[in-house]
């Protein structure tokens, strides 16, 4: 057995329900998930509570990966953000160009939004986002709530709300009570979600199964994988792209 | 309000199987004083915690001649181990009159009044639990009186008091009775029986043994148990 | 451990400087627990006292039952306050999601049955001490419960600050209903919540310390005012 | 209101196929509440009784401090058992994070302070009863706790049934010392978190029923088996 | 066991700022049946309470001529209040045996033996608060008798008593007293005191007002008082 700190978008995706079988059938290792928030996942690798994290936030992991809590970052497959919201569009962000023009809409129309608000890496790319808008939510009025919750709680909070959210377009498939909320904007490049896997060093930690991770990351940049993410669909959508360099 | 007079038919107390009370067939009258003598576990409180409604029978009826809710409303009943709220002597004295929704003036003079009939006027600010015993005994019997019951039951009333509270509350009991108040009382002291009362009930073993006026009763017993009970005997 | 010492650094630095949002978020963590508390205390030691004195059909039941309910999942309750409020429930029109109300709401549900059953279980041993004198004097249920609850106010004490306890850390409910919104919904245990998902030990810890001085202070001014109250058992 | 329908009808479909990882879940939960209740019971019982009979300088400030700890937030409780058991803190060599061990001692240190609290509002009027009685028989310290846990069993039924309620319900601490493995550590409450955060609130409230019926089933039985001893107030 | 004699030396207990209780300088010798009378709320529970050891003074000391540990292991207390375990009577009795870790089979026949004596042999099995005032009184005596103590204090034990029962148990302490009890007790029935005490201690308003053997109290009081309490008068 190993232990893989995972952030709540991947887990609530579903996918993981599709490899974690396959993985232990070809490699015989018993995978326990733990899904915490992206800083909890990094806390967890940091003090080697996990053999391995599989998350989606450049700067935090680069920043694992050089302090020596990791041995090294390997990009494994990719999804995207997308907007939603309620299906009515008061914002009219459905035509929306780009991202940012979709946030600017938002703010103009003062549509109540959600935001994650727990430094995820959802969340830091919404405040990129923001930023990329020339805008600063830090002076947003009370249309922009910051909910500090995982993906799904987000959703279920955006959902009570009407309200805008930007979410990854994994959850949003596998969310079960969408309500009148509806996917209003995708496709632009800026909302492209890596996700990396990143073994923790047995350098720091001797305890760690150095071993099973490096097979898990085998397994995980392997043509299998390969095979297993990109057929992987809810409602004939294909929700991740493999991406690994063998 | 009317007198009242009660009627016991049948009257049974069961409890774990066995039949600690009756069956018992009885009148009491609507005046009197009378007194309910037996050795311990005879039944003596079982009988008038029934006639007096706080325990229920297990068959049988107890039938006042008057509503259900006047009966209860006019009696008052002093156990045989006082209950004290958990209050001072003041509230304890005051307890019953607050829920008859006396005025505020009249209750604070009525408990002055009792409170110096049984020689508490200095205890009236502290709490009731810490009285001694005699002491508690006697708040009970206030707080009983204080309402001016038509019926009261006294259940060993001076069974922890010292000789002259004994005779003050004797004393007190009569003029009550005198007054027209109905009195059931229980107690191990024959010389008080004899003092106090116009009736005599004789229990034995959860049975009506003997019920007679009391001049009858302490000139000529009509059962063996009874005589044997007055001497201080062995009964069987 | 390190990280507790730096906890207990982020405490005391939040206290020390009065940190606004702090100040906010536990202010309207004690308006929360503190309403839930007043309403479910109304609720509870009335129901609990008549458990205590009436005997019914169904009495161990319902007892039992209470008692199950104190077992009620927060996350649970949460989840049904959630369908009830959300728009398309049925009291989705009050637009009550989201909002202080909610979480009351919620926190109330979770904390009566645990005041009711400590309330039954303290005023059942004082019905058996007062039951022969309250039916001797004719009292209607009413003032039994009443008289009750006033001389066993000591003993209720318990039961109160249990509720207390549990509304003040109680974090699944809340969040649900309440959303965690900055500036709006958000109290000490779900911004413990949040900064433990940013992996924020430090700060997350330091909010808890924040919020059991909380429920210590609660406690102690609480146990001085009722000290007030003559010593002693009655 | 429509999804509540669904939840209950998910719980009877759970129920009635005795879905394997429902049962595997389940009996996690059981055996993770239970040991932690009988551990606390072991702990608070004599503690809280000795703190009914036990006269000593700071004993008012001993109880408000354990009654402001029925208010100990269990996300604290779980970070704080996080950093001790975390591989980089004191008993990381234990290896004992992850798993139902460690949700035992966090849930442990929660209800120790509730079942404590609860005993000893109980236990003082017993001991006032007995004080006399105790003390003139020249009992042990040991004997006289023995003798007042022993007669007031039935009054403790309450609060080792609180413990267990918020043991059961309890979800913040072991979501973080037990991490919701699946097929490790995952229990009832934490797969309704799961289940709610995926917004599958049928599922989420299916197993919410699924608790409570388990937490009624505790208690019934616990009560037919006390009431198997002899009726009435002693 | 040695026999005991206790000294009370300014023995003070204060409660809310009154003194309820001394000062009070006494010895009581090494043998004897002293009998402490009084009116209600005199200070006799309290007094004995002290000697026992179950209510702290305020202020002064109690000596016993043995050890603390001996003294307390040697006592038995009879409240004036029964004070019933929650449990059968039987458990009742077999109680303070089974502290002192007495084998099963001796409890079970001493258990056999006392519950005889005070006729509640049929009542072994029954819970013991649901026992009648007398019924509960004489268990108590019973639980004080079954460890064959050598210092036994009694709190009016007679109070609710029926008249045999009382004749019994005068008799019981009587022989337990010749067989070298010390015994120390409270009555408000002057002929009990009368028929038992071999000395006499008068307490009045918390202090001791007259000390003597029973013989030359019975025969002559000292005081005013305690002749004025002896005729059931108002003492001031
Ligand atoms: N709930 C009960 N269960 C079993 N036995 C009971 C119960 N209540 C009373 N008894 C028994 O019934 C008998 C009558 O009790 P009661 O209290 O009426 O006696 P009493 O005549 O008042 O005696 P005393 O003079 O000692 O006060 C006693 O033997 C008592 O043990
Ligand atoms: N804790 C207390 N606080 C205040 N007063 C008390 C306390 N305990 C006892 N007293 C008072 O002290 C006095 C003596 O009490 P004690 O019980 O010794 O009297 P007693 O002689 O045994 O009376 P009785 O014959 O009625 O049993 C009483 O007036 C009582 O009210
Ligand atoms: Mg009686
Ligand atoms: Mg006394």
């Amino acid at each position: 057995t190993m232990r893989l700190a995972v952030t709540t978008s991947f887990h609530n995706s579903g996918l993981s329900d599709v490899l974690l079988p396959a993985i232990e059938t070809d490699t015989g290792i018993d995978v326990q998930l733990l899904v915490v928030g992206t800083g909890q996942a990094i806390r967890l690798g940091e003090a080697g509570d996990v053999d391995a994290i599989l998350v989606h936030s450049r700067k935090a992991e680069d920043r694992f990966v050089s302090a020596g809590y990791g041995t090294h970052r390997r990009e494994i497959m990719y999804n995207d953000f997308v907007f939603i919201g309620p299906a009515a569009d008061p914002a009219e962000i459905g035509d929306a160009g780009s991202a940012v023009t979709a946030l600017q809409r938002i703010s103009q129309s003062k549509a109540p939004f959600v935001s994650r608000g727990d430094d995820s890496g959802t969340h830091k790319k919404e405040r990129a986002l923001w930023a990329a808008a020339e805008q600063d939510p830090a002076t947003f009025a009370s249309w922009y709530k910051a909910v500090g919750a995982g993906m799904g709680a987000s959703l279920n909070t955006a959902s009570g709300l009407g309200a805008y959210i930007m979410a990854d377009r994994a959850s949003w498939l596998n969310f079960g009570n969408k309500q009148d909320l509806a996917l209003l904007f995708s496709g632009d490049p800026a909302l492209f979600n890596q996700y990396a896997y990143i073994p923790v060093n047995p350098a720091r930690h001797s305890h760690v199964k150095a071993s099973a991770a490096l097979q898990l990351e085998t397994w995980l940049t392997s043509p299998k994988a390969q095979g297993l993410i990109d057929g992987y669909t809810i409602g004939g959508e294909t929700l991740f792209t493999f991406n690994a360099t063998p | 309000m009317k007198p009242m007079s009660v009627v016991l038919k049948q009257a049974v107390i069961r409890r774990r199987g066995t039949q600690i009370l009756g069956p018992i067939d009885m009148t009491l009258g609507e005046a009197g004083f009378s007194i309910v003598i037996g050795p311990n576990g005879a039944g003596k409180t079982s009988l008038l915690k029934v006639l007096h409604g706080v325990e229920r029978l297990s068959s049988g009826t107890v039938t006042w001649s008057v509503p259900d809710e006047d009966a209860r409303q006019s009696q008052a009943y002093v156990f045989q181990k006082p209950i004290m709220l958990r209050r001072s002597v003041r509230q304890n004295l005051a307890f019953p009159l607050h829920l008859l929704k006396v005025p505020k003036a009249e209750i604070a003079e009525r408990v002055q009044d009792w409170s110096g009939r049984i020689g508490l006027h200095a205890a009236l600010d502290r709490p009731a639990t810490r009285l001694s015993g005699g002491e508690q005994q006697k708040l009970a019997l206030a707080r009983a009186l204080i309402r001016n019951p038509q019926v009261l039951f006294l259940d060993e009333p001076c069974a922890n008091l010292d000789g002259r509270s004994t005779r003050e509350i004797e004393t007190l009991l009569l003029a009550s009775y005198h007054a027209g108040t109905r009195i059931i009382m229980t107690t191990h002291d024959l010389g008080q029986a004899r003092r106090l009362a116009s009736d005599v009930v004789f229990l034995l073993n959860g049975h009506v043994r003997e019920q007679a006026s009391a001049q009858a009763f302490f000139a000529a017993q009509q059962s063996d148990e009874a005589r044997a009970f007055l001497n201080g005997d062995i009964i069987e | 451990m390190n990280e507790i010492w730096a906890g207990i650094a982020a405490a005391f630095r939040l206290i020390v400087t009065l940190d606004a949002d702090l100040v906010d978020i536990t202010l309207r963590s004690l308006q929360v627990s503190l309403s839930a508390l007043v309403i479910a205390s109304v609720i509870a030691l009335p129901f609990g006292t008549w458990l205590a004195i009436r005997r019914f059909r169904f009495r161990r039941l319902t007892i039992a039952t209470l008692n199950a309910l104190m077992g009620l999942p927060p996350v649970v309750v949460g989840l049904i306050v959630y369908l009830l409020l959300s728009r398309s429930g049925p009291f989705g029109v009050l637009g009550l999601l989201f909002t202080p109300t909610a979480m009351i709401i919620a926190q109330v549900i979770i904390i009566t049955p645990l005041i009711a059953s400590i309330t039954h279980q303290a005023m059942r041993e004082l019905w058996a001490e007062y039951h022969d004198l309250l039916i001797s004097l004719n009292t209607t249920k009413g003032q039994r419960i009443m008289t009750l609850i006033r001389d066993g106010r000591r003993t209720l004490l318990t039961a109160a600050l249990a509720g207390f306890g549990r509304a003040i850390g109680e974090v699944g409910a809340i969040m649900i209903v309440g959303g965690n919104i900055d500036n709006a919904t958000r109290v000490l245990t779900t911004a413990i919540a949040l900064e433990t998902g940013k992996g924020d030990f430090a700060l997350a810890l330091g909010l808890g310390f924040v919020l059991i001085a909380l429920a210590l202070l609660v406690n102690f001014a609480i146990h001085a005012l009722s000290r007030t109250e003559r010593e002693g058992r009655w």
